[in-house]
């Protein structure tokens, strides 16, 4: 049976293998480990970490949630434990799993992007490396590099110049021609995309009139920004020719398939974690039951087939 | 930690349009799983599609059955997702993910007497810890606070467990006990006990939890607080439920999560 | 009582006087009159017609419209009776009611937005023109102007000359930085900014695995963007000092509470009006309740309180 | 038109696992509005946040009391909005705007039979305008088909009402009357009374009404069809439910509402 899953899910995107294109996203699974009691990381396609920073982060002052309908606020602060550290503490466990380990790398600099990245090269068992470039959270004193064609194409090409391993470049929706950037970080040498990051959002407690995230903005996610992620998937599919990694409101296995069919090769769940920590399991079930019913052979047929 | 669905055994709601809405939720299990005193589950009805976050619940208690366990909740129907909770009806489905977070350290109360202090729908977050502490022969004195009569959660379970000598209630409406909060009388407690072996144990709402530790601190007295904070997975992935933690760094503080590091934390480690 | 709530929420913007902060978004509530036998129009605060142009439009082909997690996309191609006909068969009534109209005008060119302003300066009961340069649905062989700092000034400036009344602009948040298209249509000589127009969405039926809009893409509205709403109002309000009308997934009196607190003078009631149709009704209900609990004596002494 | 909150009476559910599970839902009004055949109206349930948008539902049939009306749709359950229909019990409140749409036009049917054709979800639109003709002594003959047996929502009722011999029924899957679908037998009854004064009323799945709309053309015999659409207001102010008609245009067409123009139209007013 897994067996068969394997044969029908196993897609390769940058070279990396994976077992099936089901993978967590970054900041929604912790280090990877935190899930392993409730759902088979092995059955898991890969794993984004939270984002690593050359040096621990503490992180915002609480609030860092909101729910929002169909969503949640978040102003986490990119709290981390470091690369070190979990280069020496979580990937000795982390590698012992079949999954594929993708650290999600992310800097206030270029320069902290190459300290992270030199550190990371020292551990094993790492199949990639994500690179935030567009966290809303962050009050980098300035327009992060997502949004920026210019600022986002100088961090990968530096990272890529320092890395060994493929580099994913995660996207922000919150531009105004998010294509524009697609091609810049392409033509920088990005193996991969991962599209979206949260959407800017802020809510306001009307009864103490203050903004409910300490931070006052935060990042949307959640099955509400769901139509906005598969049009920036739709739209970046059609600016590069690059692999797509699809995320933004992904529960079931019906939204996975919508993000496929608008050109992710692979896709990550997020929030859906918190609420129902079992969604990518059954997800990976539910790719594989749409497969069987269309008799494809592989889900790879299905990437970008959406018709016009 | 189980993730599964549980099964209500029964929902009673205490309605009223003046005061504030309560409901308690029993909740059968399949799984025996094992639950200590300050721990909580993460609630949601399987039928709703929004709120799409589960709800921290406390539990308020358990039994054990053979073929399985029945856990009770006491819930103060607020928003969103308690008033789905409140429309639950026996055999509804339950998505129930628990039982998570730490416990209370019972062993630190030999020799003391124990003073259990809730507010509001803090209360149930005590009364397993209090039924343990009376098997291990400490002694236990209850200060229950709240905003009316209406708003002590649990205040007959704890009588008849206690004993009525030993359960003190304050209300901000005097409609129950001493008019006032609940700090009040156990600071009096303290006052009258100075040198005695004391050791608290409180949960309630934030400004309580704050008042309670500078009082302690004030009477050297040591406490635990069981903490709340916005919560969106409850198991430690979401790291959004951030309390600051005092520590040997520059700032003097780091942030830990409530989920897993807590809910329950030394007053004295807690950097306010 | 009537005249009590008008004491707590009446509020002038741009030199209109509204009876209270509450009126219906563009598109949402027809030409005003498809309301009148379910909810008093004198009531409410103003009324923003659907899109007219010049010429009358046929629109897109269906499907228009799909529904999503807290929200719905819409592709309905500003289909419209023109504003010819507007003035001619939907003004004389509409303009018996106390309420304020203020029609929305959007064109494809320059030219057509003056087009239309003209033949709407003949009519009378007019308040002033809302400019829709951000209808997203739109295929205008390019980028909107709304989506360019220079094009949304330079169409605002072209329609100020041409118009005897105040000219609100209402702006996308499809773009980059929402706060540099503000300033610019601020100093272009607008009256207001509406905030905002719907996000670009996108939604596959994965069984036929075609768009299920007819135009592909369409306007993400309702409750799910609320938080990037408020956070657009938030921002466009420290970047400018003209009025704002807040605008996204307002659907109860807290949520219109939320934008006025952030920094909205009027807040307009959009998709709620599909699925409560008096939705706008309890919400100045609400906000007189929120005004006398904190004994305000006009909700004026709200806009924009939010405490940082 | 009025939108109110209107009570269930009852709600009564054909489940089954191998076919598609239907709803027969009856809500109780206050207000003794008039309902017309082909009529709508917009439900959703008052305690559910999602789905946001009500659904569009046909009346099927109309109870007057004295103090109220009582109003009964059938539904498949298909997505989020008609299982959140499904879980409703009596005494629940449900949000009601209606009566909503035109009707159809009866007079015209004066001196022809009239053949009612009806496909799966399609039949309930369809029983007040059989009632209504028959009161105006017009013979009535149904055609009424689906995938399954399960499929032929009111069957029994409207073969109470017209007599069996005056229904004739077509499954995909041959397990109720004939074998296929049911333009087949409306084909074959045509062309037996090609001369006879003949009008077909239809609702049902759009591929049906087009094959429907194609055989009365080339026999001549007019249609008046009764369209679906996705709806977001149902009552003209999101202009959503966009329908194709032929007019006098360059393009040959423009787009009327389904909702308030429709939802029945004259087949040979469609631009298909
Ligand atoms: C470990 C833990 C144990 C808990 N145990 C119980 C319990 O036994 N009984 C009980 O009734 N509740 C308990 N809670 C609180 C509960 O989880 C919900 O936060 C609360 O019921 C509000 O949820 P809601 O859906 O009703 O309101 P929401 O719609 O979520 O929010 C309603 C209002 O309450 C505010 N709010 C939401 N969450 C919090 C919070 N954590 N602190 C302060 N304000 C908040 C929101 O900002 C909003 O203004 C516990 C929380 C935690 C973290
Ligand atoms: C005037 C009118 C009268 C109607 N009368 C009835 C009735 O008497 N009984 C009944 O069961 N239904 C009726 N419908 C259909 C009903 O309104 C819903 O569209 C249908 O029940 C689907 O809603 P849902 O929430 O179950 O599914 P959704 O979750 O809304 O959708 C489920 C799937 O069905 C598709 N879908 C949704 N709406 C439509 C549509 N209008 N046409 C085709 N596909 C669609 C969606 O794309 C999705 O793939 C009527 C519709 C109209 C416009
Ligand atoms: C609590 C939280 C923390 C997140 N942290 C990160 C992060 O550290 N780095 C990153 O690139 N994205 C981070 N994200 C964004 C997610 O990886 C994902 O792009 C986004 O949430 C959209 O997907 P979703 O709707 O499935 O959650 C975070 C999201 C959430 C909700
Ligand atoms: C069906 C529909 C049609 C709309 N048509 C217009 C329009 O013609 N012109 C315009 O400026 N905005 C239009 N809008 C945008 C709304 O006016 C509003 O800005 C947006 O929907 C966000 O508000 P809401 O979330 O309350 O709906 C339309 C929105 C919807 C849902
Ligand atoms: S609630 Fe998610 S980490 Fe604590
Ligand atoms: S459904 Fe809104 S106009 Fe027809």
């Amino acid at each position: 049976m897994t067996e068969n899953i394997n044969n029908l899910l196993s897609i390769e995107v940058a070279g990396i293998r994976f077992s099936n294109p089901v993978t967590t996203a970054s900041g929604t699974c912790g280090y990877g480990l935190d899930l392993k009691e409730l759902i088979d990381l092995n059955k898991l396609g890969g794993i984004f970490t939270k984002g690593l920073s050359a040096r621990p982060m503490r992180g915002n002052a609480p609030w860092r949630i909101v729910e929002t309908h169909g969503g949640m606020l978040n102003a986490i602060g990119l709290q981390n434990i470091g690369a070190r550290t979990f280069v020496d503490e979580k990937l000795p466990e982390l590698k012992k799993y079949t999954t594929q380990i993708i650290p999600n790398v992310f800097g206030y600099t270029i320069d902290e992007y190459i300290e992270a990245i030199e550190i990371l090269e020292a551990g094993s068992g790492i199949a990639a490396y994500e690179l935030n470039i567009s966290c809303p959270n962050v009050k980098a004193g300035g327009e992060s590099f997502a949004n920026n064609p210019r600022q986002a194409a100088a961090v990968t090409e530096a990272v890529k110049k320092a890395s060994s391993r493929p580099v994913i470049v995660k996207l922000s929706p919150n531009v105004t021609d998010i294509a524009e950037v697609a091609r810049a970080v392409e033509a920088a040498g990005a193996d991969a995309l991962s599209v979206i990051n949260t959407a800017v959002g802020m809510s306001i407690d009307i009864h103490t009139r203050r903004p409910r995230l300490a931070n006052v903005t935060g990042g949307l996610s959640g099955p509400a920004i769901k139509p906005i992620a598969v049009r920036c998937v739709f739209q970046t599919r059609r600016a590069v020719s690059i692999p797509i990694i699809g995320i933004g409101g992904i529960a079931t296995a019906e939204d996975a398939l919508e993000f496929i069919i608008a050109g992710a090769s692979v896709i990550q769940v997020g929030t859906a974690n918190f609420y129902d920590p079992s969604a990518s399991m059954k997800i990976i079930d539910g790719l594989a039951d749409y497969c069987r019913k269309h008799s494809l052979e592989n889900i790879s047929a299905l990437v970008g087939t959406v018709q016009l | 930690m189980i993730d599964t669905i549980a099964t209500v055994e029964r929902n009673d709601l205490t309605h009223s349009a003046s005061t504030r809405s309560y409901g308690r939720l029993r909740l059968r299990l399949q799984q025996n799983i094992p639950v200590l005193p300050g721990q909580f589950a993460m609630l949601k009805p399987r039928a709703v599609i929004e709120p799409l976050l589960r709800r921290a619940m406390a539990f308020y208690q358990c039994h054990r059955r053979d073929d399985g366990l029945s856990v009770e909740f006491i819930y103060q129907i607020l928003g969103r997702g308690t008033q789905a909770l409140a429309r639950l009806e026996r055999g509804d489905e339950v998505e129930f993910l628990g039982a998570l977070g730490n416990t209370y350290d019972k062993a630190a109360a030999m020799g003391s007497e124990a003073l259990l202090v809730a507010g509001g729908a803090g209360s149930p977050a005590l009364f397993m810890l209090a039924e343990e502490l009376l098997q291990m022969k400490i002694p236990v004195r209850l200060f229950i606070g709240g905003a009316s009569r209406h708003d002590l959660c649990g205040l007959d379970d704890f009588t008849a467990l206690l004993g009525a000598g030993n359960v003190i209630t304050a209300t901000v409406d005097g409609t129950h006990g001493e008019k006032g909060f609940v700090t009040a009388p156990l600071e009096r407690h303290l006052q009258e006990n100075v040198g005695k072996p004391l050791l608290i144990f409180s949960c309630g709402p934030d400004p309580m939890l704050h008042r309670v530790s500078l009082i302690a601190a004030d009477y050297k007295v040591p406490a635990q607080l069981s903490l709340e904070a916005p919560m969106a997975c409850g198991f430690g992935i979401c790291v959004g439920c951030a309390v600051a933690v005092k520590a040997d760094v520059a700032e003097g503080f780091i942030y830990k999560k409530v989920c897993t590091d807590g809910p329950v934390f030394r007053s004295e480690h807690l950097h306010w």
